[in-house]
């Protein structure tokens, strides 16, 4: 091998990565906070809401699903500023995340939903509850439980595909190696610490998740 | 040093082609035409070059991402991608002479107050990651002048025309072809950035490669036909310093 | 004027007619036993009277109150009347306590430690007071089906329907949830319950019904029913039990 | 220098691009079932070894951007001499991508089937290969097909990212056509439409064959 | 000598000992039904004479072979003695037929032709080779029980272990699969039952064995043990069912 690596560049360069690493996990923390939030919402209206509320719905979720996460982001960026709705980069990005990972979420939470137990809303309404404070007391904490490893991978996953936010100019972890390697053309150095870096987040998104899972969800189900 | 392949430039003559690495991102350096076949300053370059080496042209498109490891993994040979060079730039690869001039400047629209770089304090800048804007308006820019890099010309375009950013910094070719289209917000130049030019960029230790691009830009200097090139994409004769 | 009035009551599902016309006057206090084949409609019986079901033709009228299909109007009928289910359906990451709990602070908005505070009488009620912070899948099938009655009777009914309590549960967890039932039926609750337990069944109830193919086949005090059932399927039944 | 581009212009570029789109996926998505199913074995497997291996394997491949496994396994590999023309570090890099999520989901699947069947299997006399072979993959695999033909929409979109070893597939495509045009709407709306018309009958596909799994008399 | 001699065996669950020492020997067309309270062990013990589970000390004998945990002499094992479970535990994606040739074709590697004539003679056996084609979700309880039986009995055991095959049946399908059972048994079949089925043990097992917190408590005739237990588990045990 002819290719001398030079990692020396590390220390100059470090408060830029950390700063990537900081916006990666806003965007992540973010992302996923709302973007559950609206998956329940969602989830709720797509598998017991009032069905003249679940077409839109439904498109949301189709229209997401369906189309690469770059041309979402680009069109809140950069197409929302025609109709007078102007955010910026970060902001655009956590929106995206966020409806993006909405989107997905909605069709795990559901699934959750739906296998909930037949007599656990038969249970919450012979208690005189209404469908919603069933769906609220009963059926949701159990639901996410359900599908909580299936919804962790999903945030993982959309924790990995923020790296394109970079293309908005957002500064986030890629954005920084891609800064780095256009300085000083060390790309393989750049994407081989990014890519590293990725891997511990991911890592510990994941063993984050998890604890949280034991923490919201002490019991098991039966 | 170089073990295996013991000459780059013994190495094309025997292929018979040489390999060279354009943008297809960043016009009027390159793009394409509606065959999506590159079209350019930089890939009439290459063409020139390979024509002159008397071998055929491989043109392999590349992007700000990934167009330095392209070289160094020896997949291509030469980089023509408006490369600007710096100190740290140049302890990773080799640059031949300036082949092109940059004529980019600094645009805004009209009521957007700028005049040199100190006036950019307080603005947004939007600028192509990794070109030559990048680095000069990043050495020039006051403090508190905010530079947003996008991932090619494109973003670059977008943000401006979306208002996401106050003032961009682009090629004059790339406003003019921006105000031909009648947008809403018409770029107009308010400074050029410093004549800084563009450089091919080849491997460390390759001295008869080197040389013999160096003679090839130098020739097509003097007979014109770089200076033809200048004109057609940039609209504008070669500068007499380069 | 009796507390549950049941009366030419049908539902179909699709082709499937389930009930055939049902005509029972349930009065305070009373204790009914329902029995009957697999698929006779015992169970789409209590389902239609808690609302679960909605009823294709005739009415059912609970402490005079009609039974409408109206969000508001079920859950009247529903403060009325409680339902506790062969698979208890409790709430399983909820504790004890909290499943007791629940209801009352949802529906009734009582405050959290009234709340508790009745939660804690009826978990004493059937013999559970120590079990408030244990979770449901600690507990025996007996001791689930305990907590879900204790459930039931936290909002107050004045009647409650059984659907086949007992039929999931170990024998020896049988007992201990009749042993409740009783005491209830002691108590003047009225109670309308599904069940396969004869012996249950003539020791506590006032009247069986048996219901055969959708219709109420025969009825009566449960001496009169077992003793010299009428028709050859109440029988045959009979013998098999 | 402006370069005069009809829509017309436009829709036919995009969809000579998706040729590639569609060719990389059919061959990640078949070269990663492959895959998947040795990593599936190795991961439930009786070795303990095998099993760390595949977890390690699926850690490591769901943990880092399919893009950065793109450019470390073209241009990576390019640093050691090896010259790996790029439909090969694409189609690697992909395959080793599916198959680590292919192999994930499976192993659910297989840990879907109740503890029964392998007992049964067992007590029959089968061996631990023909437990797997005639009783639980058969059975596992039938519930496998709904989530993986959604996630096949995944790989579909994945194959955008190949346009950082040159790929020239949709998005590339998308993006190099908007740099000469300056249409950015046009472009990209096109280009979302296209992906959506790839996705949507998988999409479709994996909710009918659930909603039939789901059903009874499944098997006829 | 004995077809399976058990000696000494200790299981152990992380701290819990399931199984504490247990004896039994079981002679050549015996029948022998084991009882005892949920969670003494019973299942265990026949798990681990199926080698599903492994024991921790003392041996297990069949048919003069030991029980060692390698995959060839677990087959071996297995070839002999049958099992069959609660859940039945059919092949969903088979048919019935299919269901009862697949490991006579896959373990034994009888030909096609051959497996399927046994499989046909097997349904005959137990009442269904009209159902040669259907799928077991179309079958009712008793009858995939029965099936399941077939199964076994087509890898040609010497003995078979069963344990509670018949509880979770409805009460009018246990009766098909015990006259199965009843008919092995009658034809010189060894079979090792765990069954809460009282009568049916007493009419049908040559020896019963009561089994307490993991030890053999009480075993003899059936006549003996339930007409005088010796010890007040088995007394209380005996008064319960
Ligand atoms: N939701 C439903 N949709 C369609 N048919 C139903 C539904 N619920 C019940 N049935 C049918 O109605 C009939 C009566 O069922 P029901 O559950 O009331 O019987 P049951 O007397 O309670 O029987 P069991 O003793 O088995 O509980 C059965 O034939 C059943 O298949
Ligand atoms: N795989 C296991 N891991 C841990 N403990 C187990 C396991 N299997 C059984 N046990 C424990 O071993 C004990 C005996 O269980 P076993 O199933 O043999 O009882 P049983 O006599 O068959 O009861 P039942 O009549 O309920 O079937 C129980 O306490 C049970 O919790
Ligand atoms: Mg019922
Ligand atoms: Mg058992």
């Amino acid at each position: 091998m002819t290719y001398q690596f030079d990692f020396s560049w590390i220390a100059e360069y470090l408060p830029l990565l950390l700063a990537g690493i900081a916006v990666t996990l806003e965007l992540i923390f973010v992302g996923a906070l709302v973007g559950v939030s609206l998956g329940i919402t969602c989830a709720w209206i797509r598998a017991l809401g009032p069905c003249w509320l679940r077409p839109p719905f439904v498109a949301y979720v189709e229209l997401i699903r369906n189309t690469p996460f770059l041309i979402q982001l680009f069109f809140i960026f950069f197409g929302l500023p025609s109709i007078g709705v102007q955010f910026s980069e970060l902001q655009a990005a956590n929106l995206a995340m966020a409806v993006n990972l909405g989107a997905y979420s909605c069709e795990i939470i559901r699934a959750g939903i739906q296998a909930t137990p037949r007599g656990q809303y038969e249970a919450g309404a012979s208690l005189a509850m209404t469908p919603f404070e069933t769906f609220r007391h009963v059926v949701m904490i159990p639901a996410l439980q359900r599908i909580w490893p299936a919804l962790s991978s999903q945030i993982v996953i959309v924790m990995l595909g923020s790296a394109v936010v970079s293309q908005i100019a957002a500064e986030d972890l890629t954005f920084a190696a891609n800064y780095i390697q256009s300085r000083n053309f060390r790309a393989f150095e750049a994407y081989i610490v990014a890519t590293a870096i990725y891997l511990l987040l991911s890592i510990l998104l994941r063993q984050g998740l998890r604890g949280l899972g034991w923490a919201l969800f002490p019991r098991r189900l039966p | 040093p170089q073990l295996a392949h013991a000459d780059a430039l013994a190495d094309i003559t025997k292929r018979g082609t040489i390999r060279i690495a354009v943008p297809q991102d960043f016009p009027p350096f390159g793009s394409v035409g509606t065959d999506m076949k590159a079209v350019g300053y930089d890939v009439d370059t290459a063409n020139l070059i390979g024509k002159k080496l008397g071998v055929k042209v491989e043109l392999v498109p590349v992007t700000s991402a990934n167009r330095i490891p392209y070289l160094q993994t020896n997949k291509v040979d030469l980089v023509i991608s408006s490369l600007g060079k710096n100190a740290e730039r140049e302890k990773a690869i080799d640059f031949t002479n300036a082949y092109a001039p940059f004529f980019n400047g600094v645009f805004a629209p009209a009521d957007v107050k700028v005049a040199a770089a100190a006036d950019l304090a307080g603005k947004t800048i939007g600028v192509t990651r990794g070109a030559i804007e990048d680095m000069e308006l990043t050495k020039i820019a006051p403090e508190t002048a905010v530079i947003k890099r996008y991932e090619d010309n494109n973003g670059t375009i977008s943000a401006f025309l979306s208002g996401q950013v106050d003032v961009i910094a682009t090629g004059n070719v790339v406003a003019a072809a921006i105000l031909a289209r009648n947008p809403p917000k018409r770029p107009e130049m308010k400074f050029l950035i410093k004549n800084s030019p563009c450089y091919i960029g080849l491997n460390k230790n390759e001295p008869a490669l080197m040389d013999k691009v160096n003679a090839i830009i130098a020739e097509s200097k003097k007979d014109g036909s770089l200076n033809a090139i200048a004109e057609k994409w940039l609209g504008a004769a070669l500068p007499a310093d380069i | 004027m009796p507390l549950i009035a049941i009366t030419d009551v049908k539902k179909r599902f699709g082709d499937n007619e389930v009930l055939k016309g049902i005509n029972i006057d349930v009065d305070p206090g009373e204790v009914i036993a329902i029995i009957g084949k697999s698929g006779s409609g015992k169970s789409t019986l209590l389902r239609c009277i808690n609302g679960l079901e909605s009823i294709d033709d005739g009415s059912i009228l609970v402490a005079g109150a009609h039974l409408a299909p109206d969000e508001a109007s079920l859950k009247a009928l529903r403060l009325k009347v409680g339902m506790i289910f062969q698979q208890f359906n409790l709430f399983p990451h909820l504790s004890v306590g909290r499943n007791v709990m629940l209801s009352q602070m949802v529906v009734k908005k009582t405050p959290k430690a009234e709340a508790e505070a009745m939660a804690r009488r009826m978990l004493d009620r059937v013999g559970l007071a120590h079990k408030f912070d244990a979770y449901p899948e600690q507990l025996s099938g007996g001791q689930q089906q305990r907590v879900a009655i204790a459930r039931a009777l936290a909002m107050q009914p004045i009647a409650l329907l059984c659907d086949e309590i007992t039929s999931s549960l170990d024998p020896e967890l049988v007992a201990e949830v009749l042993a409740v039932v009783r005491e209830l039926a002691a108590d003047g609750m009225t109670l309308l319950m599904v069940t396969h337990e004869m012996q249950f069944a003539r020791d506590v109830c006032n009247r069986v019904v048996f219901m055969h193919e959708g219709r109420v086949h025969e009825s009566g005090p449960p001496e009169e029913l077992f003793g010299a059932p009428r028709t050859p399927e109440l029988r045959q039944f009979v013998g098999r039990h | 220098m402006m370069m005069e581009f009809s829509t017309w212009d436009i829709l036919r570029n995009l969809l000579l691009a998706a040729r590639w789109t569609i060719l990389l996926s059919l061959v990640s998505f078949i070269g990663g079932a492959l895959v998947g199913l040795l990593i599936l074995f190795l991961r439930i497997g009786k070795g303990r070894t095998g099993r760390v291996l595949a977890a390690g394997y699926v850690e490591l491949f769901q943990g880092t951007p399919l893009l950065m496994q793109l450019f470390l396994a073209f241009f990576g590999l390019g640093l050691f001499g090896i010259d790996v023309p790029a439909w090969l570090a694409a189609a690697t890099a992909l395959i080793l991508w599916t198959a680590a999520f292919l192999a994930e989901i499976w192993r659910g699947c297989v840990e879907a089937i109740r503890r029964g069947q392998w007992e049964a299997a067992a007590s029959l006399g089968m061996g631990y290969i023909q437990q797997m072979r005639w009783v639980i993959l058969p059975q596992a695999l039938r519930i496998a097909v709904p989530p993986t033909v959604g996630f096949s929409m995944q790989v579909v979109k994945g194959t955008a990212l190949t346009s950082i070893i040159g790929f020239v597939e949709l998005s590339k495509a998308g993006s190099m056509v908007t740099n000469a045009t300056f249409q950015p709407f046009t472009v990209y709306g096109l280009v979302a439409l296209i992906y959506f018309a790839l996705c949507w009958p998988l999409s479709k596909s994996s909710q009918m064959l659930e909603r039939k799994l789901n059903a009874p008399h499944s098997h006829h």
